[in-house]
Order: structure tokens, then C-alpha cells, then sequence
């Protein structure tokens, strides 16, 4: 092969490289192992992790529990689907296209917007992506409420450095002069609660700003959706659509808004077209908006995004169903309400967040948060998440479908015993 | 041997519409345990008001309808994929099987760092190997993709001028220009200017090589950097690299690597000593994470020791005992640009790449990474001649089709759709911009020789049809579920969801 | 909603030849770690002499070679396969899940008891429910597939007569006939002949049902037992079934249940309540266990309280303590059928159906089945009428091509491959052998309205064509990667492995 | 539907069934679970069980801890093949087909035999059909060497009962008078001893009878196959080969023999052959020697055999490679001479096998070989296998390549306290 490519050594095919940047070493790290050694050594540090396959899970705090089913990786783990990339031969992936275009459709159905692409990287993306899109003609503030999850206005904050606004909180009703470009709002909100988006939303549209919601996928088979809601652009983090906790990622961001938008929608958007001879297809579409085309004046430099990730939900969307996204919807909320009211009972137990909540709540304890979460490991629970912004002594605790009244009834008795101790 | 293009492709129409059409109202896949505490409904003005169209389904009609997607769908698992600047390798299978270790899959991001010292082990070293790859100090996971890693360091560039900058009293905005190759990937500019910095473009030579003169003429105190990927877009390796990162110094200025051609320098060549200040690495290029259709990737980004404190937060730190831990507390960090710890299940595939080739296996994998493309270049050379020939290509090279097209009246995108008839996944095509009728072909390291011959020939096929039978070429492909697609009729008749049609605006 | 042939069919020629085509020397896969321990060579005369010739291949060329033969290929997962007596319902994918948890999947088999009490509680609640299920005292669960459980069955038949007949005397082989009808599988004749009995036929009536009066003639004290499936081979329910059985035991006979058809009456009737002594169960048909191409299988066997005694060894015991042990000291038992305790891996998946479905989820399942069935034959009577039009079927109905090919020309064969061709797998062809031209179906109860209503179709315009163009037929299949083999041919010429032709004999 | 039928109700469709001996409750079992708490049922139970996952494995007996890569269940997991079934419409089954063809050519190069079929249920059936193949023409004796596994044994036994023969055992030279249809050799035996098989099989064929090897296919990188050793019939389990332990089953009965042989040999065979366009194919050939055809004069019943475990044989095979077969046995063989040496310097420890030995050898040790598994399960291993026809204090220690130098110490310190104790 190197003589048939005119060269005659290996080291011929470096010759470009000017001598003093080579590596005259080899690199300082241990050489290559058999699979049968990799194996065993990351079996090894995976049994060193605790995870919820042994505790039981009660942490939430935008990553959730939630059940999935085996379906959902017996299809999006096909190999011709996970192996392949970015669909820019059409005709040799129809597979991902189609499936991102269900995806779409059911993301739609969802949130009640018209439109949504194929992916983003996670939920806090998603917003800073939303964000982005509302953001000129004399409009650069953002209000964000402060029932948004920390997390996610972190990253806005971060990508606020580079598009030039700073996100500023608010409670209650939110100023919208205008040079306002969005107000968000989390509902449910980080601490589980409900809140009056209407409302909010109204607001931001009297002062002519852009309303973001950030949902939760899951509540939607009982809660009102992001467009009946009045929201103009909806994100939210699609973990729970069959995705697994992975420790954080790779998750999957969603959007969407209203048709008029599209075009400042960042992201692959899969359309459906017909081919020469009028069959239908689906192709990547309004590519004329993204970087490859649009370079630097794209709205968003994502390239690579979660597709298999959509992939997943689409099946597990599939899977739940209207009435299996109801019937999990009434789970949550009935499994939550009931926690809430036992562990409302302990003494120096009271709720934070005031009601009513969905599938999170938040507890103030007589003691530290993070000592009740690790004394709670010891006892075979992930407890829930801290919340040190809102105080030290302050846990929110989320319930999935998959919670058994038994395990939150052993959940209380520990927690009992662990604030008794 | 003819690797196939393994779709399905004939028989029954193998579209039988979207998930929505095998729905029957009362069908269902889902169930749960009954509920056993007392139900609770919905507040009053919070309930939904019309439930969503999902399809009602059972899992039968799930599983008939993906796999059978799946099948009309083509991967590195069903044939060579040859798209350059993407690195589509072979996938190992053992990285499926670790990463779904249930110790990794169902560890919660917000669980007590004492409770997930088996993942922060793995990122940590995972961590080290990187920063040896590419000769960095430190490395965030953070960055769900190599875009996401590109603002990731932009931003650090912005910080660490507006720290640093003797003319921060102009509120370290100063630097302003962040210089840019012509040829360069699309997020390089994009990501850029939501950086908040302009885009000054870089001229090449007639190498194909990065106009250092040029360069030198455009370097000045309003410069905050230059990014770069090296062997550069063409697939040359930028020799004069030193006078390069030097020229960007000289003026306070940083570079940034662009990773995405790693593949082909692994322990030849380390951008930290090259000059470059800050490096994004794709996994799911140079280690092989699956691509899964688009994604997910990672993008760790690694960087030099003084722009350390600039990180996103949180950082890995070890305590004395051995225990590690997030570094929260990092005043001069960036802060967040993931809601989470970033891409981990991926990582966990990186790291079992990394650490299954081990030093010896990396390197090696960048040699047959060269040796493979410069084999296959010169295979098709005489049909496909280099856009750039005067400089030897590295890991990948840019043809042009561009005299055949003259000669023919045959483009490239018809090219690479006969390649589809003949059973290979094209090459990228169109990129870099600055090439006419580019075809820019990255075979990797993990094709052998017998389908490398059998890619060539296909190609050099594809040649000779152009000249004797061009409508095969015209026409292509036929042997696909669908055949050319009528892209502009998409954009202008949007339809972009079931049961939805958007009037042409 | 066309259900499609979903394999891959056209394009670059679907054959690549053999794993062996892509062998390359040199070239490997596998890797171990390298050996920490004094190297040892075989000693003197037990070396090899000449290494066998497997191939040399990497990890792509395994996955793209393998992943293209499984696309070649048509499972339930890529559509109806209405296959009669195989019930080739839809496969959870739960209980895959499960049975890859490491505890089941690494378990040794000759580990200590007290070390797999959760293997052994599935086994035993398994037993449990398939002994309630068909109404049994105990069940062994060592038989592989439902051919071995008719070994079983037949021994202990064998042992039981030897120990209790009257003319022990006569060295328990006055007992030499097995009665079975003409329609039975051929696994039936087959096993008894194995276990040393010989077969005597047992006529129909014409409503396809046993002829019960011959019955009576045939039955003597020379008769160890019978074999019956019911529903019966032509899926119609012996009614007289307790005259059958009452017969049979009149002269010390024994009944053997034949699983094949369990399907149909779950939760309805019981094999038990019907007088049979012996049971056996495909898991691999009734319970979903994926058919793996061909197999495995499990097929457990239940006993009546009398002849428990006569089990193959071991079998389950629970000690005061709840601990499960395998009781190995029985003295009468026909002693072992497996190396070890059966296709475990396989019982597993059937538990997980077992206590999926539930107590009524399967008896739905039957409901369903039957529901299925006749739904499918009242469509397909038409064209295609009943062989056996008086007895109402059960879970899958035999239809005749007679009258068609008396017509026009077109065989049974020639129907199931035009039906490839519109996208089906075909039912069960020429089986039962007693009815000409027989087409066996078994739509079973995973298979919607919808898709029975498109198979329907298939079928019927498959009967339309037969008339008006008979080459379809004919020439069918036209879609898929190869077209009719020549059975002939590959019989006559013998290749059965690659490299070497033998030449007829 | 039930209109479409003619029937007026679900009870109609089972109005045939007497009453007599229709069920007239529910079944007595539990009713249906969803697949959340299926899994979790099955979870618990499978936690229950120490398997090879957590105990370092040096049982063998049969069946072997060799390693599984991930690479085999990645392909014969695909579900295009896992649910079809037997191949009975060739045009829609090329894929099984051709990968039995494959698995069938490389049986034959394993064991040096000319002919394979498409699997058997396991070892000790294998060796069950194979004697049935050889009896008949007045020959019906079966001799057996002691040095075969018990088990395989009593599955003989067990048979013989139907077929008419009752297996003998032999040591040393077989006497081999003109009514002996087989004489069966098991090497590496039992014990893990190579056998002196060319004299056996010599002696087998001097007397007119059929040699029968019982074979250990990870061996035959290194040790002489079937075919040198003059078998005429060689059959074993193929479990090693990429099939995993599952407490005994599935696993892989593999049975090579020569060609004039063929029409005897059981199951399912997969032949070349060409289709009406000359297309090369594969189908089920020979099937007139099968049960579904031959009916009572079929030489077997087996119908459905184990299929996927020879698509997981072939594949790992494949990945193996000539190259990665010896290397496998070399470091087996390597592996079990430096335990064995290790543990015979323990006091009171002894080679009860003598030697030389492949991966397996057999320790008497100064007590129960029952107690000392008990205890050594404690301290993480599983120590053997007891042989208690050979002594309550008989022990058979197996090693594989997957068993790394530390462990073995491990295993030998652990054996030394348990011992001492
Ligand atoms: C040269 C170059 N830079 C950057 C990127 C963007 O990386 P990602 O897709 O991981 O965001 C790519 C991806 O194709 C690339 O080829
Ligand atoms: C009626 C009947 N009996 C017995 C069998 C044999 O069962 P197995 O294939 O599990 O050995 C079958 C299998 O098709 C069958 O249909």
C-alpha cells in the first residue's frame, strides 16, 4: 500500500511534519488492552458507582427515573441506525429521517406548537438556544422567573458573555418593557410547583416580549401544554422520554414554536418531500439557516446533536401513547401527593414550595439537605437534590411512575429514622 | 467483494407510512403498575385541554415499524462511509456493552460525588489521556458536541483577554477579531460570532496551506485568536504551524485546535506543542463513539496551563485521601454550558477506546489513518485528481470533479449518488466551500485494503460512466427506497409534521 | 399499511460471498491480555497438526458481513409469519432484558445450590404455573425443545408400564404400540420409535377429528399410550376427547399430550382435566421464547401425580427452610435427558411471559388466538376453503389449494412464494401431510385486525392472480436476494461446507 | 372480527371444548404485571444468584468461563434472525442459512471431519446421536471410556433404554468384538487428561466399530483434532464458543463425521446450490433423512435445535481466528499448568489426574470437595467442580484464558486459608 501511494515508510507519510513539533515519545499512558481486560477494568468502576439500580431514586431536579422499557433500545440500538450520521445522503437514510420526522410530529403533539426540530443537546441548551432566537430588533433583556432550574440559567449566563444580555431574575409579574426580548418561565418549576404561566405569559406578550416555557415532557398527558398555555417557544429536557440517567447525558433537548419562527429555529428540521418519481421522502430541510450554509451569520453552531436521543423518544412516545402519557401523568401526580403528605408528617418536616406541584416538591428539614441525602444512602435511597440557593436545609424530592407505595413508605420510615438520629 | 449498499430497497413499497398509520384507537404498548396510593388529578385551570395524537400502538407494530426504518438506513455497520472531516470508523461493540453497565447507565447526575466515584474515576483519567493526546494541562467533559466545544473556548479566549489584556480599560472588548481559515468547518465561523467576535477570514496558498504572509498581514492587537485544525480542512498538514501559533503570540493572541482532524496525529504530533493553546476533541470522531444518525458526541476541550482557571464549571479535583470530587468554587470559570455533567454515556465510550488502543494503539491508528487515505488518493487519481496536489495529504484528501464535470457534464453530487447504486455511502461533497465540486473522501483507519480496492473501483467505475454512459450517473440512484429527493420542494411546501401542511409563504 | 417482505433484495448483488471472501491473512479480531503465567507448549504427539482454516477477519468485517446476512433474513420482527403449528407470536423484547441479567446469564451450572436460589425460585414458580396451566402434579424442565420432551414422556410411559403391568413378567415390553393419528407431526413417529415402541395409525373421520370408533378397535393391552395434540394437528378441538382418553386408560394405556397446540386453550381447558397423564410445552411456541432461527427451544414435560416418580433427575425440592435444592436420588427416575438442566437461559424468557400475562392475560391470549384464526379462515374460505369445513377451528385452520390448482395449474408452493413476493412470510405448506395441497395457518393473537386484514388481501389477490396471471405465481419469488433454489441440485451435489464439492454418490 | 367469523362471542369460539372439561375458574395464578415490575421480579431474583459475574470462576465440567465479546451478541442478537425460525422458506432466510453454512464449514475445520450438520441440543445429546448413528448391523454395544463425563453418561443411559443398549465402561484398551457399534473417548477426559485416543480408535476400528471423540473445541488450536486422531465421529459442546454460562443452557451440541456418513448424521444440514438465475443460495438439504419427512424411520427426532448458539459459534469463531484459537489454547494450557503446580504445593493438595493435561486438571484434596466450595464461595470463587464418583474429595479445578495470574494467586491463598482452616 505505501509503494502504490509513492511513499516508502510509514514515517515517510509524516514527513510534512516539521521535526520539532513530532512527538519524539510515545505517548505516557499504558498501552492498548484486550476487550476482555477493557471489560473487566470499567466493570470494575461501574461497581464503585452507586446507582440508582441499587438505591432507590427519588432525586430529580431535571434528571428522573422515569421506567424504560425494553422496546426502546431493542430499536433506537439498531446498528444501521446508531452507526450512521447526519443524514446528508437522503436516499441511504431514510430510517433516521422518517423516524426524526415522527419525532417532530410528536413533539408537536406534545407541546401544542407548531413546529420543532430534530434535537438539541439537553434541556439547559434548549433554552439558551430559545433564548437566542428571541434576541434583537432592540430587544436583548431576559427575564427569567426564578422557579427556572439554576442549572439552566447558569449556561444562559455563560451564553449570555457571548451574545451580549445577562439573564435577570424575577418573581411574581414580570416587568416587560420594551427592550425585553423573552420571558421564561419553568412550569413545574424547579421546585415541583405549578405556577401561573398564563399570567406571565400575558404579560410578556402585552409588552410584546417572546414567552419560553420550559416543560417537562412527562406532565403532558395531564398538564396543559406549552401552547395552550400561551407559550411561544417551548424547551425542555427529553430525558424521561426513554432516555437513561446516565449520569447526565446524553440527554436530549427539545424545542418548539410557532411556524412563523421556523426560520430562526436552530437545528436540523426534517421535511417531508416527494422524489422524481413522487414517492414520498423525508430530507433535511431550511438548511439555509444552519452554519454550514449560513457560516457566520447562523443563528446556532450546533452541528453534531442528540438524534439517537430523539430516536428514543420517538419510540417510547410511541410506546406510552395518549393514554399511557395520562395514566404515568396521574401516577406521578398521585405518587408525589401522597410522599408529600407522609413526609409532611415527620416533625420538622414542612413543604417549601407551596402546592400545587406535580411530580417534584420541595421540603425544608430540621437538618442539613446534604447530610439527610448521604445518611439516606446508607440506607438505600437517593433522596432527592439540594437546593443550597434556597437554602441548606432544603431537599426536593421527585416521584416517577416507577415509585411503589412500598418504597415510599420505606422512604419515610428512613427518613424518619434519620432525622430522629 | 462488493460491500453492498445494504438498504433495503425493493420488493413491496417499502414505505408504508409514519408510526400514525398503523395507530388504532385503543391500541397500546404501555402499562404500568396498578396505582397504589390514593389518585390524585390535576388542578383546577392546570388540566390539559386536548390530549396529544400519539399513535396508539402495540409493541408488535413498534418494533415492525423501526426495525424495517432502521433497515433503510445505512451505517458504518452495513458499509464503508467514507464523509470527510467526519471520521466514520468502525464503532467497537465492547463499547455498547460497558457503557451499559447499569453502575454507569442509572447513576444519577446529582448524586453525592462519594456515591459516583467509579464515573468521576473514569472522567478523570479519561481526562489525563486526553490532555497527553493533545499536550493540554486540564480538560473539561463538559461539551456535548465539538460546536458546544468551540464556544466553550472562545469564551475562554474572551475571558482570559478581558482578565489579561493591557487594554482592558477598553472593557476587554478590544479583541474583537478571531481569525478564521477560509475553508473552515461552518461552526468555526457560527460558533465565532454567538462568541461575540468577528469572523476574519484567512486566505490559503496555492498549497492549500494556511497564506502565512496573509496571516502575518492580519495579526494585530485586535486579534483574540485563530482557530485551526491541523492537518487543515484540505487534509494537509499546516508545516509552518510554529510561525503560525508564534505570529498569533506575538500579538497576546490564542489558538485554538479544532479537533476534528486528531485522527490523524495521535502520538506524531501534539497541538499543545504546536503552539496551540486550547483543543476541542470530537469523540465521536477521532474515538469512535457512535454517531447515533447525528449524534450525541463530546467535545471535551482541552487547555494550557494558564487558561486553567477559565474552565467551565465544575472541574474534577482529588482530595488527599483519593477521593474525587466537582470542583464548584471557580471564580474565574466561565461557568455552565451543559445542564449536567455533559455527554458521560458517551464518554464512557471514549474511554473504552482510548484506553482499549492504549498509547501504542493510538498511534498506530493515526498511521494506518494516513497511510489508508493516501493509498486510496492515489488510487483515484487519475479520474479524481487532488484539488490540492502539491502538498501529501494526511488522513483524509479533497478531489475535484471538476475537470470531469467539464468533460462530462457530470457533477459531483452525481457521483456520489451512482456511489450509492454501487453500493458505498459517498463522500462528503460540496465541502470545503473554496473547492469546486469538491469530493473530500476520509477513509479511516479501520477500512482494510480489500475495501479500499473496492471503494477505488467503484469510484474509477463511476468515472468511466461519466464519460459512457452518463444518465446511470444522471439517473443515480435507483436502487434506494426513495431516489432523488426534490429538496427545494421541501423547503418551499413545509411539512415538517404529520397531519400538518404549511402553505408555501 | 402494507406489512412489506422486509429483506433486503435489490441493488449491488445482496451476496458477498462468505465470511471466508473476506479473510485476509493476518488480519484478527480477537485479543487477549497477554499471558502473565510461564508459557506451555501441548506435549509430544497431541500437537495439532494442520490449523484449521477459519477466517482472518477484523471486527468490521464480522459486523458488516453478519449484519447483511441478518438482513437477508425475515423474523417476526420484520413482519406476520403465519407459520401453522409454530405459533410465531410477536417476542417481547422484556424478556430479553431479563435474561441477560448477569446473575442468570453467568450462572454456572454446576455452582452450589444455595448459590443460584434465584434461578432456582424462577424455575420452581415456572413449574408451578405450567403444572397449574395444564393441569399437572410436576414438571421437569430439562428437555431442550418439545421433540426431547416427547423422549421423555415416552420413557416414562416405558417405565411406568414396566413397573406396573400386569405382565411385568413378560420384561415390560408387552407393550410395544404407541397409537398416534396420520395427521401428527413427525417429531411423534419419530420419538416413538426412538424410545422403542412402534407406531400405530390412528385414522380421521371426516370431520378432520379422531375416528374415535376405530380408536376403540385399536386399542389393547399392547398399547402403552397415545399421543394427541387438541386442538389437533388441524387445528380442530377433539371433542370426544374424554372418550379418547377414558379409552386409553380403559387398558392401562397412558395419554400424551402434545403442547404444540397449547396455544389455544389457556385458561379454557386443561390437558390435565382431559385426561392426559403427560405434558409436554414448547416455550419456544406458547410463551414467545424467540425461535432463534430454528432454535432453542425449551419444552418442558408435566406429569400426573402417578408419575411423578418417573421424572428425569433432578428435579426441584424446597427444604423446610424455603431453601430450593435438586433432589438427584431418584430411584425410579428415566435418569437425565440434558447435560445439565435444560435451556435455562430459554426458561427464563418463558417466566417472564408466564408472569406477564398473567392468569388472565393468558387466557386472553387464547381468546385471542382463536379469535384470530377464524377470523382469518371466514376471510380466506373464499378462495381458499377449509380442508375441514365441519369442526369449527381453534388457533390455526388448514385450507386447501386443491380446488385452485385443479383450476389453474397453481400449487400450494406457488402461493406462498407469490406471497413472499407481496410481502408476507407464508403459512406452513404440505403439512399436514394427509391433506393435499395444504396451506397450515397460524395467524396468532400478536397480529392486529389491521395487519390480518392485509394479509388477507395478500392472499386472496395471490388467488385473483392465480387466474388471471398464473406467472406471478409461477415465477415468484421475483423480490428477494436469491430467487427458487434448487433443492434438487444441492441434494444431489453435495456442498456443505465451503472449499469442498463432493461429488454425487 | 367475531361478526367477520360467524361467531357471536368469545365463549362461542370455545363452544366446541365439552363443558365437562372446560375450566371453570381462572387459572391459579397471579394475574398479568406490567413489564416494570416483571423486571423488577426478575431482578430480585437474578440478585439472588452469585454467579461468575461477582465469583471468580475455576468450575468448569463442561462448561467453560471462556470469554463472550461483546462483538457475538452485537450480531447473533440482531432480531431479523433471533425470531425467524427454521429456514423452511429458503428465499427469505439467507441469512440463517448462510451463517449455518459458515458454522458448518468451520466445524469441519475445526475437528478435521468432513461434515457437520446445523446444531444439536448440547454435548451429551451430540454423543446420543452419535451412537445412535453407529448402531445397527448387529452391532449394539456401546463402550465407553471412564474418562467421560457422568453426565453425558447417564444421558446415554438414559436413551439406551428406548434404543437398546446400555452403555459399558471401559479403562485402558476397549475390547472391541464384532457386535460393538461405538467406542467413545472423551479427551481432553473428565479430568482434564489428554487420553491416548489414536490407540483407542485404533483399537475401536480394528474391531469394526465406530470411533466416537467427544471433543473440547477451544482446544483445537493446539491439540490434534478429531479428524488426525482418526475419529470417525466427533461430537461436543460448544458452550466456550461465545455462548454464555446461563446455569446449563442454551448451548451448542456440535456433531462432525465423514461424508459417507452423512445420511446418518441427525438435524438440520445446510447445502449450497444455485436458484433459477444461477444465483448461489443455500437451503435445508438431505431432509429426507429428517423426522418431518421419514417420520418413524428417521434416525432422530430433534426438530428444533439451538440455531442461534452455532450463529454465535460462527461468529466467534470468526473472531477468533486461526491465530486467536492457538493463542486461546496455549494460554488455557499455560494458565492450568501454573495452578496446578500452585495448588500441589499446597500440603495434603494432589494431582489425582495425572498429567498432561489441557485447561482442566483434578485435585484430591485433605477434605470434602463440597466443604471446600462452600468456603471458597465465601471468599469469591468458585473453586471447581466436585467429581464425587471419584471421591468425595475429588476436585476439578478449570482454568481459561479469561483467568488472569492474580486471580489464580488469589485463588491458591484462598484454598491455603481454606485448607488450614
Ligand atoms: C472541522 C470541524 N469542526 C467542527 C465540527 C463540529 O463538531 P460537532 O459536530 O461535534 O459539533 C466538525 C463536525 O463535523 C468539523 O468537521
Ligand atoms: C405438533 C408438533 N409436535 C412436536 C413438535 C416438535 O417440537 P420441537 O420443535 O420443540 O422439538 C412440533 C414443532 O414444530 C410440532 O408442531
Amino acid at each position: 500500500m505505501l509503494a502504490a501511494a509513492g511513499r516508502s515508510s510509514i514515517d515517510d507519510l509524516f514527513a510534512q511534519i516539521p521535526g520539532s513539533v513530532r512527538l519524539a515519545r510515545p505517548l505516557a499512558m499504558p498501552d492498548g488492552v484486550s476487550e476482555m481486560e477493557l471489560a473487566a477494568d470499567l466493570r470494575d468502576l461501574a461497581r464503585r458507582n452507586r446507582s440508582a439500580d441499587d438505591l432507590v431514586c427519588f432525586a430529580g431536579g431535571g434528571a428522573y427515573d422515569h421506567y424504560v422499557p425494553s422496546v426502546v433500545w431493542a430499536l433506537a440500538g439498531r446498528s444501521e441506525l446508531y452507526t450512521s450520521y447526519t443524514p446528508y445522503q437522503p436516499e441511504l437514510s431514510q430510517g433516521v429521517l422518517q423516524i426524526l420526522f415522527e419525532y417532530q410530529s410528536m413533539v408537536c403533539e406534545l407541546t401544542g406548537l407548531e413546529v420543532s426540530n430534530a434535537s438539541l443537546y439537553d434541556g439547559a441548551t434548549a433554552l439558551v438556544e430559545a433564548v437566542h432566537m428571541t434576541i434583537g430588533r432592540g430587544r436583548s433583556r431576559v427575564l427569567v422567573s426564578r422557579g427556572v432550574d439554576p442549572r439552566a440559567v447558569q449556561a444562559l449566563r455563560t451564553a449570555g458573555r457571548g451574545t451580549g444580555y445577562e439573564p435577570e431574575s424575577f418573581e411574581g409579574e414580570p416587568q416587560v418593557s420594551d427592550d425585553v426580548a423573552a420571558v421564561v418561565v419553568q412550569h413545574p418549576n424547579v421546585y415541583g410547583v405549578l405556577e401561573p404561566v398564563r399570567e406571565r405569559f400575558d404579560a410578556a406578550h402585552a409588552g410584546g416580549a417572546t414567552a419560553i416555557q420550559i416543560f417537562d415532557p412527562l406532565s403532558l398527558g395531564v398538564l396543559a401544554s406549552p401552547g395552550e398555555l400561551g407559550a411561544d417557544i417551548a424547551v425542555g429536557e427529553g430525558q424521561g422520554l426513554g432516555n437513561h440517567l446516565s449520569y447526565g447525558g446524553p440527554y436530549l433537548g427539545i424545542i418548539a414554536g410557532r411556524m412563523a419562527d421556523v426560520r430562526k429555529l436552530p437545528g436540523r428540521i426534517v421535511g417531508e418531500t416527494v422524489d422524481v418519481d413522487g414517492r414520498t421522502g423525508y430530507v433535511l430541510t431550511l438548511q439555509a439557516r444552519e452554519q454550514h450554509i449560513r457560516r457566520d451569520k447562523a443563528n446556532s453552531n450546533i452541528c453534531t446533536n442528540q438524534t439517537l436521543m430523539a430516536i428514543a423518544a420517538a419510540v417510547y412516545l410511541a410506546w406510552l401513547g395518549p393514554e399511557g402519557l395520562a395514566e404515568l401523568g396521574g401516577q406521578c401526580l398521585s405518587k408525589a401527593a401522597y410522599a408529600a403528605q407522609a413526609l409532611t408528617k415527620i416533625p420538622g418536616v414542612s413543604l417549601l414550595s407551596g402546592e400545587p406541584f406535580f411530580k417534584e416538591f420541595t421540603l425544608r428539614l430540621p437538618r442539613s439537605a446534604v447530610e439527610v441525602i448521604d445518611a439516606m444512602v446508607e440506607r438505600g435511597f437517593l433522596a432527592g437534590v439540594a437546593m443550597p440557593q434556597a437554602g441548606d436545609d432544603v431537599l426536593v424530592v421527585a416521584l416517577t411512575e416507577r415509585r411503589s407505595r412500598d418504597e415510599i413508605d420505606g422512604y419515610v420510615v428512613a427518613m424518619e429514622e434519620v432525622l430522629a438520629s | 467483494m462488493n460491500e453492498g449498499a445494504p438498504i433495503r430497497t425493493q420488493g413491496p413499497p417499502a414505505s408504508s407510512g409514519t408510526i400514525m398509520e398503523r395507530s388504532s384507537p385503543g391500541r397500546r404498548a404501555s402499562a404500568f403498575a396498578p396505582l397504589d396510593v390514593p389518585a390524585v388529578t390535576v388542578p383546577a385551570g392546570h388540566e390539559r385541554a386536548l390530549a396529544p395524537e400519539l399513535p396508539q400502538v402495540a409493541e408488535i407494530d413498534l418494533v415492525r415499524h423501526y426495525t424495517m426504518l432502521s433497515q433503510q438506513n445505512y451505517g458504518v455497520d452495513t458499509g464503508p462511509y467514507p464523509l470527510g472531516s467526519c471520521t466514520m470508523k468502525y464503532n467497537p461493540k465492547v463499547a455498547e456493552t460497558v457503557a451499559a453497565f447499569p453502575g454507569f447507565q442509572r447513576a444519577h447526575p446529582l448524586q453525592p460525588d462519594t456515591t459516583v466515584q467509579g464515573t468521576l474515576e473514569m472522567l478523570w483519567r479519561l481526562e489525563r489521556a486526553l490532555c497527553e493526546i493533545t499536550g493540554m494541562a486540564r480538560a473539561t467533559m463538559q461539551p456535548p458536541a465539538g460546536a458546544c466545544g468551540e464556544m466553550a473556548g472562545l469564551l475562554m479566549m474572551r475571558a482570559f483577554h478581558s482578565d489579561h489584556d493591557a487594554s482592558r480599560a477598553r472593557g476587554g472588548h478590544a479583541r474583537r477579531k478571531v481569525l478564521i481559515p477560509d475553508a473552515a468547518h461552518g461552526t468555526n465561523p457560527a460558533s465565532v460570532r454567538l462568541a461575540g467576535f468577528e469572523v476574519v477570514s484567512v486566505p490559503s496558498d496555492d498549497r492549500g496551506l494556511v497564506d502565512v504572509e496573509a496571516l502575518g498581514e492580519l495579526v494585530d492587537d485586535q486579534v483574540a485568536g485563530l482557530m485551526l485544525t491541523n492537518p487543515n480542512t484540505l487534509g494537509l498538514f499546516e508545516e509552518r504551524i510554529e510561525e503560525i501559533t508564534g505570529l498569533l503570540h506575538s500579538v497576546g493572541g490564542l489558538v485554538y485546535y479544532d479537533g476534528a482532524n486528531l485522527n490523524a496525529i495521535m502520538g506524531k504530533a501534539r497541538p499543545g506543542d504546536m503552539g496551540f493553546d486550547i483543543v476541542h476533541i470530537n469523540t465521536h470522531k477521532t474515538f469512535a463513539t457512535p454517531h447515533g444518525g447525528g449524534g450525541p458526541g463530546a467535545g471535551p476541550v482541552g487547555v494550557t496551563e494558564r487558561l486553567v482557571d477559565y474552565l467551565p464549571a465544575p472541574i474534577l479535583a482529588r482530595d488527599d485521601d483519593g477521593t474525587l470530587r466537582w470542583d464548584r468554587d471557580r471564580e474565574k470559570s466561565i461557568g455552565r454550558l451543559h445542564g449536567f455533567h455533559g455527554n458521560v454515556g458517551v464518554l464512557v465510550r471514549a474511554y473504552a477506546y482510548v484506553f482499549g488502543h492504549g498509547a501504542d494503539g493510538l498511534t498506530e491508528v493515526s498511521e494506518l489513518a494516513v497511510l489508508n487515505a493516501n493509498y486510496l488518493a492515489a488510487r483515484l487519481a487519475p479520474a479524481f485528481p487532488l484539488a490540492y496536489p502539491d502538498a501529501p495529504p494526511m488522513h483524509e484528501f479533497v478531489s475535484s470533479v471538476e475537470s470531469l464535470k467539464r468533460q462530462t457534464g457530470v457533477r459531483a453530487m452525481d457521483v456520489a449518488k451512482r456511489l450509492i447504486d454501487l453500493g458505498y455511502h459517498p463522500s462528503t461533497v460540496y465541502f470545503p466551500l473554496v473547492v469546486d465540486e469538491a469530493m473530500m473522501i476520509e477513509p479511516t483507519e479501520t477500512e482494510s485494503k480489500q475495501t479500499l480496492d473496492a471503494m477505488a473501483e467503484a469510484f474509477l467505475r463511476a468515472a468511466d460512466e461519466a464519460h459512457t454512459s452518463p444518465e446511470l450517473l444522471h439517473d443515480a440512484p435507483v436502487t434506494t427506497p426513495v431516489r432523488r429527493l426534490d429538496e427545494a420542494r421541501a423547503a418551499r411546501r413545509l411539512k415538517l409534521r404529520w397531519g400538518a401542511m404549511h402553505p408555501p409563504d
